[in-house]
């Protein structure tokens, strides 16, 4: 027992850090944002060449196994650097296809995912932890969707909608039509363990968000200065900022735990605290950034308008507070 | 102590009602954030001005109704209890004409209030410089002597409203060489129009231009655009923050509405037994209720003639700290859909988060609180 | 509308502040709490002498009839003051008889009352905003029960248990036997109009207790030194105090608005943030404090332990909530 | 990344865990601050130590097991699941011991620390004096040199168990002219019933004596009971601040533990559909959960190698606070029962209550965590 990341773990962590650290994220996200998805693909595939994807899909598939504490490792990376796109909604498929067992189906997009080859999104039923907008279908070579009933379909994305966050695109798909996949019992039981697969990768986001604006705001501080002295050393300055690290450094353990045993009351822990810790860290940097952090021409923005959204995304804090009292609620 | 109202009073919000529920348009304008929202806003304030609806407390005179506080609280409450649109003419209304009533000329008030009361002239304010934030007197924008008048250099911030307006107000540094920071500064109008003025509008979170930098290389502005005597600008400025401004900068009235609809969304979408929801659903209301009756309170003190003092600094941190909550659990209600762009709680939601920042910190304002009104000792700042 | 108190009412108020102000209170309260009830009883009366108790009985009955809003800045005065004993009870008593309109009743405990001949306590049913416990039965001369069914009657009060506030008792009146002196519809209608006052007159208590703890606390901090300064001097110790004081001050003219109307949202938002202020206050005194708030030996005490059973004395927090919105709950 | 348990480390719970079945009090001891408390549980630390479960991370000759700080977290998490009984020696075996394990001499430890583990000597803590809470460094009680050792004069507050306990420990000014407040100063044991020695309890919100002042009038001291160098005892005592104690101080088993309670009275008492008690209990579960988790993972980095730093304060923050919260769920639970001082949250209420300001406030928490953990500038203190 050693509850810390091993060296393999954490070296792969640095790798996926130092790719995206030179990527130029930002403008990255600016071009989703516009609806320029070309960069984003790219990244994409760049980021599939760590092996990153493969983390989703057993080696039948050409994936290295369902491993979701490299996996999540490597989510608060893609949180850390701003990373747009359905990136959760794809790894979610790729566990979704794993998980279903069916040869066809998985051969025949399993391999395309590991390889980066384009983004997958999907929605899945409420009882699984998802809600009703697929995310970025209209960057997505496929939008799956699952319903009540069991059906797995490829769904018509219908209309897409802005969100808060310009850089995430929602859509409804169209409850009936388009392909059948699969149906049946199965496939809600894959769809029940999808959700908690999103729901954990979401979290991994969220813990990587709220560094990075904590590492944003840090820095800021220390160079802004008023009345004669930098902001940072304003004991109402530090002592928000002790709360925001507070705050991560008690979600990151939950995070880890959840993604070794992925069980339901640990993932919703996890979703929990790095949601809650991440949106108070963005606001703690809006309040800190003074009028600038208000703006949406600093980079700030970028990750200030992601917090939200992915409290939300795959499980709300109250959902979250709900599942980990369940198991233990007689009757 | 008394919350009756006099039939006076009654009739008053009687006629504002009836004026509202006839004129108030019945879909929401454009958001007064965009070019095309500005110019609705406006024609808004020209509507409201026809009937003198736009500045009821001003005197006659200037297009208002000489009315007290109480009746523009009342007036408040009924206009946004309508569901009428924001103010694109409130910088002007609400932070420099207070000023020009105190300190300006006749001729000044004459030329000035009533382009302002109709909508004719909006004006941006132009307070904060990028080294300049909460510690304003740090300010080093400069208005230099010309011939009748003085030229203005330098670079002001986080404007609101400039990104459209006609015209601005703030204070420039005219005696470069003061010991102190608060000397030597004097209060000023200029137009946003005039050779030398360049303006950049800053896109907001959701990317509407709410405010703008503004540039100004050697900007004339005449003698007779200068408020009060040269060099008090500092004194001019500040001698308004204390007085109605911190109750009329918002109402009560915009509380009492949003309050309103919480409880409306709440109804149709909150789930009954949650009572994690149906606590900050009350706390909104008991809120809005305990801002509106403080307001009350500090009007019946006026009224009885008392000072207005560091109670703005509670007024702001309560308001803005409120907003914020109030639609977080707008958000919470909405669910799926709080993050949709299009939602009519979305705007709203941005607009309030930069309430804390807006009009001095909530820290700067917790400083002041503890120092004024609780006699702690200074600290270093 | 000139929503601010009268020279009259404020004349009250001072006039109450300045007695209570040298009659040694905390040796009062601390005698009480070693159930020597004699100075307490004493100070009843001489709080009878200012008139207080007359505000809560009709004029027929040596009463200057109902005033909420005086009895409610006389309340806050008591709770500043730290005054010990069954008062809110006692001034619901006397609205109950009041409200009740039974003559020989009326008669036979009013002009007591009014007098400060002598303590009363009460229980209400749960749907009057009462709980199960009648404070300080041992000290009051009678000890009133009003059942779910309507029926009044003068109870045993049973056996005395300890409240984490030792100037408290609570005991549960016995279910049956005792005096009936009413009962019907029309007790069941005074005893809810009658847990309204009580909750509003907690609620001035709790507000004065919160004015007390503040006062002290922002008198230890200018003269506590710490690293060479006062500690009130720290910018943490400054903002903890500025919204203990915020908490207050938006308070208080709940307090004033649920007097003039005794309506039952009004006098719930009333008790919720008077009684959460206090609440409040009384963690930010302790805090602020360090060790020697935590003493019993310090006077800091007296109201610290009031604090918390005055915010949940006739209403919780949640209860008031739910009052709050009741009105316009839909069906 | 892992958390599975060895055989060995399962087999070591399990041992623990019948043990602790088969000896745990059933039913709760009288408050260990009374006298007769303090008894009973003495009496309770002989019968864990006869069983060598009283000190299971010291080496085995001191009566120990020699086991490693997972081990340790086992076992806590055994001890308090089990219900068994507050450590009355938790003064000695926290914050003492792990001094003289890193300071003190072989004839120091074999002299101190068996009767420590049995709970023959208890030990308070003598650090803070009236002038010297936060600002510890500021102490002026003093130990001045006599024949054979030291005489100690002054005065000690806020020693916690020191109205029943046999002895203490603290640090006392040797050189009093030093140009800085944390120089000159000796850490020393002393006996609390020694002539000169003149202990006043003091009582607790609940009135319980849970510390006492400590009045030293010429306290003589051998040479023998000074730990380490003279003029060292800063240094000395800030040494094992920031090592384990910081993991060892609560350990997480209290509060899963009381998580544990909580969550059963919740199912005992609450409204399943009131969902602002059921996300507070939720919060309660998670927090002891990842207070927990933060531990394990503190001490494999312990295991590997690192070295503890200012992560002890935010432990400190965390479980202080996350204490309070939990008990403050309770007695809302409870309703009307909350404030009935027999009921069995009331005393641990109250003991969570000093959290904050125990142990080094977390105002002063906050300040390390901002300045050590992320490198703001250090401000006026």
């Amino acid at each position: 027992m050693r509850f810390l990341p091993t060296d393999e773990q954490s070296d792969f962590a640095r790798t996926l850090r130092s790719l995206l650290g030179s990527a130029q994220v930002p403008a990255v996200v600016r071009a989703w944002s516009d609806g320029e998805h070309g960069p984003g693909h790219e990244l994409r595939s760049r980021l599939a060449a760590t092996g990153l994807f493969a983390l989703a899909a057993p080696e039948a598939y050409e994936g290295a196994g369902l491993l979701a504490p490299e996996l999540s490792l490597g989510f608060v990376e893609l949180g850390r650097a701003g990373m747009p796109g359905p990136v959760v909604e794809s790894a979610a498929v790729s566990v979704l296809l794993s998980e279903l067992g069916d040869e066809a189906l998985a051969k025949r997009f399993l391999p395309g995912l590991v390889a980066g080859e384009a983004w997958a999104t999907l929605t899945l039923p409420g009882g699984s932890g998802g809600g009703p907008y697929a995310l970025d279908a209209d960057a997505a070579a496929h939008c799956f969707a699952v319903s009540d009933a069991g059906e797995l379909r490829l769904a018509a994305p219908g209309e897409v909608l802005r969100s808060t966050d310009p850089a995430r695109r929602l859509s409804r798909p169209a409850a009936a039509g388009g392909e059948l996949l699969a149906a049946g019992p199965a496939v809600t039981r894959a769809a029940a363990v999808t959700g908690r697969w999103a729901r954990l990768l979401t979290a991994a986001q969220c813990l990587g968000v709220g560094e990075a604006l904590l590492a944003r705001t840090v820095g800021y501080v220390k160079q802004r200065t008023q009345f004669g002295a930098p902001i940072g050393s304003f004991q109402a300055v530090k002592h928000r900022l002790a709360d925001t690290l507070l705050a991560l450094e008690f979600a990151r353990p939950l995070l880890w735990a959840a993604a070794l045993s992925t069980a339901p009351g640990d993932v919703a822990a996890a979703k929990l605290r790095c949601g809650e810790a991440a949106y108070r860290a963005a606001m703690t940097a809006l309040r800190l950034h003074g009028a600038v952090g208000y703006t949406e021409e600093l980079d700030l923005s970028l990750w200030l308008r992601k917090a939200r959204p992915l409290r939300d995304a795959w499980g709300t804090p109250s959902a979250c507070r709900a599942e980990v009292l369940r198991p233990v609620t007689p009757g | 102590m008394d919350l009756t109202e006099t039939a006076e009073t009654a009739a008053f919000r009687a006629e504002a009602r009836a004026w509202l529920a006839d004129h108030v348009p019945s879909s929401p304008l454009p958001s007064l954030e965009t070019r095309e929202g500005f110019a609705a806003h406006r024609a808004w304030e020209a509507r409201l001005h026809a009937d003198r609806w736009s500045v009821v407390s001003w005197p006659e005179e200037y297009g208002g109704r000489g009315v007290d506080l109480v009746h523009w609280l009342v007036f408040e409450e009924e206009y946004w209890a309508a569901g009428a649109p924001g103010r694109v003419s409130q910088n002007g209304i609400s932070l420099l004409a207070p000023t020009l009533l105190d300190h300006a000329t006749a001729e000044q008030r004459a030329r000035v209030l009533p382009p302002m009361a109709s909508g004719e002239v909006i004006w941006a304010q132009a307070w904060s410089e990028p080294e300049a934030g909460s510690d304003l007197a740090s300010l080093t924008s400069r208005a230099v002597r010309t011939e009748g008048g003085w030229l203005l250099s330098g670079q002001k911030t986080w404007s609101s409203r400039a990104a459209f307006a006609d015209r601005a107000f703030g204070i420039f540094r005219t005696g470069p060489d003061t010991p102190k920071p608060h000397q030597g500064l004097t209060y000023l109008m200029f137009d946003l129009r005039a050779p030398g003025v360049t303006v950049r509008p800053i896109g907001r979170l959701d990317g509407k231009p709410a405010f703008a930098e503004i540039f100004l290389d050697e900007v004339f502005v005449p003698d007779q655009d200068v408020i009060g005597e040269p060099g008090q600008g500092w004194r001019i400025a500040m001698s308004t923050t204390g007085n109605e401004r911190g109750l009329t900068l918002r109402s009560p009235g915009r509380f009492l509405a949003a309050a309103g609809r919480l409880t409306a969304l709440w109804h149709a979408q909150g789930e009954p037994a949650d009572t994690a929801l149906r606590d900050r659903v009350a706390d909104a209301v008991v809120g809005a209720r305990a801002y509106e009756l403080f307001t009350w309170a500090a009007a019946a003190r006026f009224a009885a003639g008392g000072a207005a003092g560091a109670e703005s600094s509670l007024n702001k941190v309560f308001w803005s700290e409120y907003d914020i909550a109030l639609h977080e659990t707008a958000l919470d209600l909405l669910g799926a859909d709080a993050e949709r762009a299009d939602g009519e709680w979305a705007e709203p939601w941005i607009f309030s988060l930069a309430g804390p920042v807006y009009a001095g910190t909530n820290e700067i304002q917790r400083d002041i609180i503890a120092e004024r009104l609780l006699g702690l000792p200074k600290g270093r700042r």
